[in-house]
């Protein structure tokens, strides 16, 4: 069940380039699955006249609350991440597929690039009261401050890390990383900026590996009725709002 | 308690609310934000006779206050509308309008034969203005000819009301407007998108896949309101605005202008409640304004 | 070191910003916020052979980022410009450029060879795309033969740079330009003010006293931008652009659309000193692009 | 000299329809004459895509405040009256004529109806510091809470109140205040609603009395190129963001 509602932005983290925003609605949240995401309404812009797509972070159905982790970049991000507590903003969610739920005895790595990292944390926690997989984290970023909140990521699973400047972890792009050839592994997860995705579909292919990956396309409606944000697929152009983000890369022509 | 009826020929609205066509899917997408009954009609997605994959991405881009897109009639075929969609729609509570292109006479026609047979499709909207394919109607529809053509065709074939939606890059909207009525058209709906484009300074390359896309939104009311104040003089049959309506104020000031029913867009995916907002809203500006009857309000500008 | 010179027949701007008519005055309301010293050029307010009180008030609507304007040319007339204003404003450091307009192709002419006499004044712009008062010129601007014959016309009497600011209210802007081109234009400026409407929904009355008027600001961009690009494909001679231009960035983007020189109108009441940032963001840009010279924008769009 | 300048809110006071805003800026203030205007930049309006024109209502050159007397009437007001303290907004100022300074020994009532009292304390100082005279207030509102601020009024002059629903002071508009049956005066300066101003302008022409009215034509520009704000006078339309705001009836058509 898709909803509108308002939410109180109750607590704010902030770092360079990113924000941590804990949002909390008055009414009881619906069913939420990891890998779906919200359009949040941005007042204030000029050029913000669309919603904007942000995933979830986490979730808090005790206290109906909802962690967005987002990353500036344009002047909609900016000026949610300038936004005050106490401030309210307006969701229309969950919105999108999700991830698909493993299977118990699966080896799972969810592979998160910059702010791609974002949907992992609360997917992760839905594996483990699931099915109660262990799983474990590959994250990488430009550098050190790209990589926020792992103390959130290590009470879930274990952490690897990459970064281009070396600065945290093993340094190069995540598919360099040493893992890859040391670990076990049968189901991949992964988000994050294009090539990223890309890379590790390659990876995931040449090791012949199950693999989803969280698509970004720009999206205008995020219910399926635009038909903006479309993915060429192997069933042709399919709309990353609704029959996405997530997609298993066979569906994909990269 | 205030009517909010129109009648237009063979259809009947119970207020003049409808969503416009390729913003608000086969209203299943918005079945959990909006109650399908409160709205007068709800026009479906751009239907072709034959599948269309539409154009690449990138379709959209964003503009002050607007959007363009270059989507470019992204549909399945007109059969498999009638097979897949059509049992899942039909027995909504509210009118339920086709939305009808073309990249020609004989493939509007077939189109609109097939659907004239369904028995709970009242009504069609006949697209001759789509800027975003070659040939995709605004071929037809800026000219006088080409929209007397196309319209006088279906017209032959099609039984019931006959919507022609007009595009609003032409000289004269109210001489198209004109066209399409004395081909057989039973109402016209306008506007239809604004040739738009949109430039990334930083790798200067069009941010649309098809450079050009039609714009929609907010920043394009005031064109519209003055397009359906221009035909609305010019023709005896009803019209139906859009544009850029983002509120009940919106609605009535299109009303007002000589609108006798509304169509929501582009608003749809900032607020997707936001069709039976206006619905309500329009009565409370009745009551408001001591207006017994929505049809006072048409075409009831004071000047 | 980037060189923004642009040559254009007979009209050398240092830059590529100028100011738009019945946005900036005589150049003389901005001096408190801009060095006019720093503008390619200024385009003063629209001149008439006789003076004209214009229309009654209201002129004006704000719409979703934008404005309608129903000022109707307003001006004391060609002699008391030439007596009165042109002393103050000849010695300026910029080009000053008379907007002209018309009500019969005689004014035009008349009103043009006066200010042909004047030894500062390089180029005048001709408005035959006014929408706010009838025989406004944008009758001539609608048609290709009355672009041609006002053109041409003025052209016999003129003899320094010629520029035509075109009317966007038409179906195919490319004709009229190619029109105006073979009449003798050195230059087409565009777009002028889409025409639109905006009305009281509580008073049911139209908010301009003319009913309708001309939308400008960031809200039109998209659609000026898009018919920059039809027509500077479809003409050899210059190509000015405008229409919501707001920052350097939209400027950037009208250049590498086709556009020689831009000129930034509605903006100058929402940041009075929005023209000078605009040229020297134009230069900022250059800069961190590596570009040596502004004129490799021109019509650099990678498609 | 005109400006544009960022100005800080550094005070607020708010009432039903109503707020004061101090706002503090880091540049010298120009020369600012009583009557004159300010345009306000508002953010965050999908219909404020202009300035808004806010006539002064006080000046502290020694702590370059100038303070805002505003109404809630539509979107661009209500967002400015709910800024808080901290919050920078952007001025183009000083603009308009203001009023004529008037003669040492002049009898001045100053005729204010709802937030057009706004500008008439200002000048009031003016009048004080340029000429010493003694000035009456005469203010008038539907209600009590439409007059505000009435101590500020009080320090600089006499100040004589009608409501309309008697509330405060005499009962009625300021038009049928005793005073004009008692008091001397030779100079009268109003401002407020084009009904209240067009009974003052009345009732100045009857008496034979001198008067200046400032009007609140809608705006765009501000600083007469748009041409938008005309009113028709004696000289023909003239911009009232230029040639006025303050009009001396002898020059207006009423």
């Amino acid at each position: 069940m898709k909803k509108i509602s308002d939410f109180k932005i109750i607590e704010k983290q902030t770092w360079l380039r990113a924000a941590l925003l804990r949002l909390q609605c008055e009414e009881r949240l619906p069913e939420i699955r990891g890998g779906q995401f919200v359009q949040v309404r941005i007042d204030g812009g000029q050029h913000t006249y669309l919603r904007r797509p942000i995933s979830i972070h986490d979730v808090d159905f005790q206290n109906n609350t909802i962690d967005l982790l987002i990353q500036q970049k344009h002047e909609g991000t900016k000026i949610l991440c300038s936004l005050p507590v106490g401030a309210m903003v307006n969701l229309v969610f969950p919105l999108g597929n999700g991830f698909t739920m493993p299977e118990q005895n699966d080896e799972i790595l969810l592979v998160g690039g910059g702010i791609g990292i974002a949907p992992l944390l609360y997917f992760a926690k839905t594996i483990k009261s699931n099915c109660g997989n262990k799983v474990s984290f590959l994250l990488g970023g430009r550098s050190a401050d790209d990589l926020m909140l792992l103390e959130r990521f290590r009470e879930v699973g274990d952490v690897f890390l990459t970064t281009n400047d070396g600065s945290l972890g093993e340094q190069g792009f995540v598919t360099q990383h040493s893992l890859w050839n040391t670990k076990k592994i049968n189901k991949i997860y992964a988000c994050g900026p294009m090539p990223m995705m890309k890379a590790v579909t390659k990876v995931a292919k040449d090791k012949d590996i199950w693999c989803e990956v969280s698509l970004e396309n720009q999206m205008a409606c995020g219910i399926g009725a635009c038909l903006c944000c479309v993915e060429n697929t192997t069933e042709g152009n399919l709309c990353v709002c609704k029959e996405g983000p997530v997609f298993n890369i066979n569906r994909l022509l990269w | 308690m205030v009517n909010t009826e129109i009648k237009l020929k063979g259809l009947t609205l119970k207020n003049p609310v409808m969503t416009a066509s390729g913003t608000f899917g086969y209203g299943e997408e918005y079945a959990d934000f909006v109650n399908l009954a409160e709205l007068g009609g709800i026009v479906v997605k751009g239907t072709t006779l034959h599948h269309r994959e539409g154009n690449p991405y990138p379709r959209m881009a964003e503009t002050p206050m607007g959007m363009l897109n270059c989507v470019g009639l992204q549909n399945k075929g007109v059969d498999y509308f009638i097979e897949t969609i059509y049992p899942r729609i039909k027995d909504f509570d509210t009118n339920v309008i086709v939305n009808v292109s073309g990249s020609n006479i004989d493939d509007y026609v077939a189109a609109a034969t097939k659907i004239d047979a369904l028995e709970n499709i009242p009504a069609i909207e006949l697209n001759v203005s789509c800027p975003n394919v070659k040939q995709g109607g605004m071929a037809f529809g800026v000219t006088c000819s080409g929209i007397e053509q196309v319209v006088r065709a279906v017209r032959d074939a099609y039984h019931k009301h006959l919507i022609v939606k007009l595009s609003p890059n032409v000289t004269n909207i109210a001489d198209i407007a004109m066209a399409a009525e004395s081909a057989g058209a039973d109402s016209v709906s306008l506007i239809n998108t604004l040739l738009g484009m949109a430039i990334d300074a930083e790798t200067r390359r069009p941010v649309l896949s098809m450079v050009t896309g039609g714009l929609s939104g907010a920043c394009v009311k005031p064109v519209a309101l003055r397009m359906v104040w221009q035909v609305a003089k010019a023709v005896k049959i009803p019209v139906i605005g859009l544009g850029g309506i983002s509120s009940a104020t919106d609605a009535i000031e299109f009303l007002l202008a000589g609108a006798s029913a509304i169509e929501i867009g582009t608003a749809n995916f900032i607020d997707p409640a936001i069709s039976a907002k206006v619905a309500r809203g329009i009565v409370e500006y009745c009551e408001r304004q001591g207006v017994k009857d929505v049809n006072e309000l048409v075409g009831g500008l004071r000047l």
